[in-house]
């Protein structure tokens, strides 16, 4: 019955049409765990969508001037104000990680546990200085006075959506990298390796959660790239 | 008793209160005619869908209700009806919008004619702000708003000096002439909505909203907010009252404008000055 | 028949790993583009060029984060498919609320401030 | 600890044997083999794990319901004092405009959110889902089990805003702002807050269970179980869930955001305002923007609790009237087709919003276009009707209900779509009549039909039929005759959410209609009672129902055992070989061929191929 085992599967629009016709599965060879964080990752694409639309559109509406954000997110090196350094440091820091996410993810399915250990550490560590810089940028803004009530360079919306969006942006990362340490752990325990059951699910461990843990890492990346484009370039 | 009788006795009682009720809407007083006949161009179609969808499934009822062996049909699709049905309601659906597009199109193109009215809307009460000689609406931001100034006109702004300002919730219309009615809001949402005239808008803090009609029935008429505004909603009623071109001439004449008022609040100003001064 | 369907799931797990050259080009660009969007706001560019440059670069990394990072361009159609058609509700939601601020801004500017 | 699960992952053999087996029949019996290891299942022991934090799918939908039906008791309630209050004002004296505006406002969210949905979604949705597409449990389990307990507490939180100082919220179910978080209205502190608060853990909760429902769907059916052939239920929840998810979060932005303003005075909604003589510290926001954030949420919504009633009254109609559904596949594709269609329509609600004037062209036209994949649903139910066999109990007069509420309420709901009549009509009885008609009714004889036709499932017994009989004619006549006159009510143009109609001259001539109506509603609501009764006494005596006592092809009808047990199936899963609607086949024995029977046991029947 080779003709419906999952490696002789059509591809393309064909293989659509044919999985939703068939039976069981309507993603052919995709974990459960793998439909539901992209699933979840649509979702959550919807929640940063609104919040990026009422930002167009508050931004937009808003009579008041809205601050030039290359001046206000600029950094001093020595005396010269460099635009957006920060913000195009945290980019590439945020890159970097996805990158090494990418690579744990490569070396979790080849059951290379050393690698995919120190890949995942090394993304938990960029996310931390993600963090810890957006946390320095934060505290610039409000010694510059700027608040979620208030700023005096303009528009009011500018502090309010700045801080909930970047906040929440960065929620996503402080829980994803909480997740990366955990999983560093258990990578390097081996739970991977021999299938313990995890603490709260009661759900037998696999590299899968590698996979899957890496689509939240680099949707959170995902979303920090329109942030970038829509609330500093613009 | 079986159950179909009762069915159709309710779709016979549903006929029938609409034809005997004696709720129905007030008599129209506005040129918004069109949208009562959409409204009833609607009952023709959409009564008579119910009317037919109901008889239909009554009918099942009553000649397939359970019997041991029935002959039963089994043909799970049936595309040429499927296909016939989709395209009798798509129809439908077109005779509907069509004539309520255009309807709507007569409604946010308001005629060049139209004399303007703002509304102001605040919790819970109205005011009005017609335009002077010049036919203008001085700009005004909440923002500005004082005891001496209470639709917060810009000062710089010279169309505002003869603004008329009426700090009452009675609005006088002249017949047979558009209106435009702009609508502001000081605080929360708001809507301003006469029965009579069937148009009706929020008023928006922060925006400027609008619709137009033309009354065209002398009469008393009052007005309902139709949009919750807390606790006051329901009591923040106002009237209008439409009347002939001479009666409203005599009207608008005795309103202040906004120099007046200026004028008048300087006025008072200096009498306490005076009187400060006269007392030391 | 069991085993080799076994086996099978197997070799799609296989599947899903990649030449390491992949990511490490992927990365690269992604630096690169990162670059270069950051490039825009450095040279000042305005107006037309400035958004479509931003918009551009902007798809470009998300594209490339999704179908390789994500491993999307080795997924079903079923799933991509179910993953992105739900953004043309969010296409049309962006293109309306556009013209919906625009509305906004204009009634405020007419009303409040300018006057007609 | 390892009998706490089933034996450590069976290998694929366990299910995939049957084909393996030579019988003569192999050909046309053939299905192909299993995909999926057989699932691993925790199974508690003690009381706790097994009825409080359990993670059995169908357990866990009875939590769903039973939680579901008591906040609707409340929103029941809060609607009887609403209805003292319009038809007889100042009969109660504890009811202040303040309080008024308190029951609207939670009676409304009550109901759609905490109640409908709730009951749909989480109620039947967990106990129909895995049993209906033949899988052991939902996917994840423990996340389903979490999935409850967050509504459960957003439910606690809810409540509790009835007691803090202010009371809950007044604002209306649509919680527009300004007002919603300004001093004019009642509760605009603590009760918007919790509010607040409350849908943003029901939103939490909800996603979690919502990734359940869409992935068991997709991802863990039976053997045999293609899409094209799950109940009509499948497809109705599973459309409203995925609704949920894209909708659910422009809910939970709006309510971040309104929290925001409400507790940092941020200006995401709130422009320049005046209150008592001052200028706030707010500027520059836009109430538009939450309203269209709202309704993008809100139109889905609607749909979210009308298209499970669609799929569950479409299995009801079909079992009843032992004939197949009419039109299976078109069926399908307009639960989807309405479904995707509700995200383009979302400012329906706001033709008189005063947003830019030219979107309602566009939104009235998208509106209109819905009722064309709508109304072939309506056909497809009566067609179905026609030359069937149609078993006139209480299940069935309930569909009937259904359909006549149902359209009714759509049909009103075609002259709000059209922009022109929606201007008179809007923000009038009209509107309310409209959405009681097509959300208060109709889902809810859907509701209660399904209660009457799945006890049997649940418990073991069967509803009492006489006492289901007067319960219908109760509640659908008496429901009817609420709403039914309430149209023209908007007619006169009684605006809604008024206290009180007092002095206008066209409004007072309705005193006579609001008393009828308050009447009747305390005769539907007290109605509920004898169904409660029912409930609660076949409990013990209601007669046995024994297995599949409807005759009904689908698979939860086909367990082992009755009630289902933990893992549903014992120990092998179903093999699916037609979909659930073969009724009254030519050539065959009987009038039903279930899901499970294969080909070769029916050789004489003309079944058509699915
Ligand atoms: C279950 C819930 C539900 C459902 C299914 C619907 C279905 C529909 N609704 Fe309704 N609606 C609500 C719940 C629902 N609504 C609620 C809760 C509100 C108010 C919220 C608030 O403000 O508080 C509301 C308000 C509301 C408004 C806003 C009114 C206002 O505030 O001014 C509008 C306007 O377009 C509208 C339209 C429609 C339409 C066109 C449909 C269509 O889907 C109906 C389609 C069905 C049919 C058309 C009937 C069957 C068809 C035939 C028999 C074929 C023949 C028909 C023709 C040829 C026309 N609804
Ligand atoms: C599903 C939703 C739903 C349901 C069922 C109801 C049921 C009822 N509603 Fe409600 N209503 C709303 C949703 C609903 N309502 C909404 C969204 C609003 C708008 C709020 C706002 O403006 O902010 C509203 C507003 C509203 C108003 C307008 C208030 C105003 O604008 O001033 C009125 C006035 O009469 C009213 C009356 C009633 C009555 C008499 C009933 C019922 O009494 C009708 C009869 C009841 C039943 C037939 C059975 C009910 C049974 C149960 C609830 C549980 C039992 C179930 C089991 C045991 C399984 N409702
Ligand atoms: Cu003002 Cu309602
Ligand atoms: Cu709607």
């Amino acid at each position: 019955m080779s003709d419906n085992s999952l490696n002789n599967l059509p591809g393309g629009f064909k293989g659509m049409t044919h999985d939703m016709g068939s039976d069981q599965t309507a993603f052919k060879g995709v974990q459960w765990g793998k439909v539901m964080m992209w699933i979840f990752l649509l979702s959550d694409t919807f929640i940063f969508s609104c919040f990026l639309i009422s930002y167009m559109k508050g931004r937009t509406s808003t009579v008041m001037d809205w601050p030039n954000t290359s001046e206000v997110f600029s950094l001093h090196v020595g005396n010269v104000p460099v635009p957006l350094l920060l913000i195009a440091i945290m980019t590439f820091v945020l890159i970097t990680s996805s990158g090494t996410m990418a690579l744990a993810v490569k070396y979790g399915y080849e059951k290379n546990r050393k690698m995919c250990g120190w890949l995942i550490l090394a993304t938990a560590i960029g996310g931390l200085t993600f963090v810890g810089m957006q946390v320095f940028e934060w505290s610039k803004l409000i010694h510059e006075g700027v608040r979620p009530w208030e700023n005096p360079f303009g528009a009011k919306q500018f502090g309010s959506f700045f801080f909930m969006i970047t906040g929440f942006h960065g929620t996503h990362v402080s829980i994803g990298v909480i997740f990366l340490f955990i999983y560093a752990r258990k990578v390097f325990r081996g739970d991977f390796d021999n299938g313990k059951r995890g603490f709260f699910t009661t759900m037998k461990s696999d590299y899968v959660a590698i996979e899957i843990l890496g689509l939240y890492w680099h949707f959170v990346d995902l979303v920090w790239v329109f942030i970038f484009a829509f609330f500093y370039l613009w | 008793m079986h159950p179909g009788i009762i069915f159709l006795g309710v779709i016979i009682g549903s006929v029938l209160f609409h034809i005997f009720t004696p709720w129905w809407w007030t008599d129209i007083a506005s040129n918004w005619g069109a949208m009562d006949d959409t409204i009833n161009l609607t009952f023709w179609i959409g009564g008579g869908v119910f009317v037919l969808v109901c008889l239909f499934m009554v009918y099942c009822i009553f000649m397939f209700s359970y019997k041991e062996g029935r002959n039963v049909e089994y043909k799970p699709e049936d595309h040429k009806l499927e296909k016939i049905l989709t395209i009798a309601t798509t129809v439908g659906v077109i005779a509907l919008l069509a004539p309520g597009l255009i309807v709507y199109n007569n409604y946010i193109n308001t005629p060049k004619d139209a004399l303007q009215v703002e509304v102001n809307a605040w919790q819970w009460g109205w005011q009005y702000r017609l335009p002077g000689e010049d036919g203008i609406l001085g700009t005004a931001q909440v923002a500005k708003i004082t005891d001496d100034n209470p639709f917060g006109i810009n000062l710089d702004d010279p169309n505002g000096k003869d603004d008329i300002l009426i700090e009452d919730d009675v609005l006088h219309l002249k017949t047979n002439r558009p209106v435009k009615i702009l609508l502001r809001s000081l605080d929360v949402l708001h809507n301003y909505y006469v029965p009579q005239f069937r148009a009706k808008m929020d008023a928006i803090p922060g925006i400027l909203t609008y619709y137009w009609f033309e009354p065209n029935k002398i009469g008393e008429y009052e007005v309902l907010c139709a949009e919750y505004c807390g606790v006051g909603h329901y009591a923040m009623r106002a009237k209008v009252i439409v009347e002939s071109e001479d009666n409203y001439q005599k009207w608008i004449n005795e309103q202040e404008t906004f120099s007046d008022l200026i004028a008048k609040q300087e006025n008072d100003k200096l009498k306490i000055t005076i009187v400060a001064k006269s007392n030391n | 028949m069991v085993n080799k369907i076994m086996d099978e799931t197997q070799n799609k797990e296989q599947a899903t790993t990649h030449k390491i050259g992949i990511y490490l080009w992927i990365w690269g660009l992604l630096f690169v583009l990162s670059f270069f969007s950051y490039m825009v706001d450095w040279f000042a560019f305005q107006g037309l060029l400035r958004w479509t440059l931003i918009l551009i670069f902007m798809f470009l990394k998300a594209g490339l984060i999704m179908a390789f990072f994500m491993h999307l361009f080795w997924e079903r159609y079923a799933l991509v498919n179910v993953l992105l058609w739900p953004m043309t509700a969010i296409a049309c939601f962006i293109i309306l609320m556009a013209a919906e601020a625009k509305y906004t801004v204009f009634t405020r500017l007419l009303y409040f401030f300018i006057g007609g | 600890m390892s009998d706490e699960y089933n034996q450590e992952n069976k290998p694929l053999e366990a299910q995939s044997s049957e084909t393996m087996s030579g019988t003569p029949s192999k050909d046309i019996d053939y299905v192909r083999p299993a995909e999926l290891p057989e699932q691993d299942l925790y199974h508690g022991h003690s009381f706790i794990t097994k009825w409080i934090f359990c993670q059995d799918a169908k357990v866990i939908g009875v939590q769903y319901f039973l939680t579901a039906v008591f906040t609707g008791i409340v929103g029941l309630v809060l609607s009887w004092l609403m209805r003292l209050q319009l038809g007889y004002p100042e009969l109660v004296p504890f009811i202040t405009a303040e309080h008024y505006y308190q029951f609207v406002t939670m009676h409304g969210m009550i109901m759609v959110v905490y109640f409908l949905t709730a009951l749909f979604l989480g109620g039947f949705g967990n106990y129909l889902i895995p049993l209906m597409v033949g899988a052991r449990d939902m996917v994840f389990p423990y996340v389903n089990m979490v999935s409850f307990w967050m509504f459960f507490i957003a439910v606690c939180v809810l409540m509790a805003s009835f007691f803090v100082p202010g009371g809950p919220t007044g604002a209306g179910w649509t919680l527009y702002p300004p007002q919603a978080i300004l001093p004019g209205t009642p509760g605009s502190n603590m009760g918007i807050i919790l509010m607040l608060v409350s849908l943003s853990l029901f939103v939490i909760g909800f996603t979690m269970g919502g990734l359940n429902y869409i992935i068991t769907i997709l991802q863990a059916r039976t053997r045999g179980m293609t899409l094209m052939r799950m109940p009509l239920t499948i497809w109705g929840i599973f459309t409203a869930t995925a609704l949920a998810m894209l909708a659910f979060p422009a809910l939970l932005v709006s309510c971040i955001m309104m929290t925001l303003d409400k507790m940092l005075e941020t200006s995401f909604f709130m422009p320049t305002i005046l209150q008592a003589g001052e200028v706030l510290d707010y500027g520059g926001g836009s109430p538009i923007l939450f309203q269209h954030l709202f309704w993008f949420f809100g139109h889905p919504e609607v749909y979210i609790v009308a298209l499970p009633a669609f799929g569950i009254v479409s299995d009801l109609i079909s079992v009843h009237a032992r004939k197949n559904i009419f039109g299976y596949r078109m069926m399908v594709w307009a639960i989807v087709g309405i479904g995707a269609l509700s995200f383009f329509v979302w400012a329906h609600h706001m033709y008189v919003s005063g947003m830019n004037p030219w979107f309602g062209f566009f939104f009235a036209t998208t509106t209109l276009i819905i009722a064309v994949p709508t109304a072939l649903k309506v056909y497809n139910w009566i067609i179905t009707l026609f030359r069937a066999n149609i078993r006139m109990n209480t299940v069935m007069l309930f569909c009937l209900g259904f359909i006549v509420t149902f359209v009714n309420g759509g049909i009103t709901g075609i002259f709000l779509g059209n922009v022109a009549v929606d201007i008179p009509l809007s923000d009038t009885y009209f509107v309310i009549a409209h959405f009681h008609m097509v959300m208060g009714i109709a889902p809810l004889m859907v509701i209660m039909g399904a209660v009457y036709h799945w006890f049997p499932l649940v418990t073991g017994r069967m509803l009492s039929e006489k006492l289901g009989k007067w319960h219908f004619w109760f509640t659908f006549l008496g429901a009817y005759s609420i709403y039914f006159p309430m149209h023209y009510l908007g007619f006169i143009g009684v605006p809604r959410r008024y206290f009180e109609m007092y002095d206008s001259p066209y409004v007072t001539s309705a005193t006579g209609m609001n008393e009828f109506i308050t009447v009747a509603a305390l005769i539907v609501g007290f109605s509920q009672l004898i169904f409660i009764y029912n409930i609660v006494a076949s409990l013990s005596i209601g007669k046995p129902a024994g297995k599949n006592p409807w005759k009904a092809n689908s698979l939860e009808w086909l367990t082992p055992e009755v009630p289902p047990a933990h893992g549903n199936w014992g120990e092998k899963l179903p093999v699916i070989h037609r979909w659930p609607y073969d009724f009254n086949v030519p050539g065959a024995k009987e009038d039903y061929i279930t899901q499970t029977t294969p080909p070769s046991e029916v050789i004489s029947a003309e079944v058509e191929k699915t």
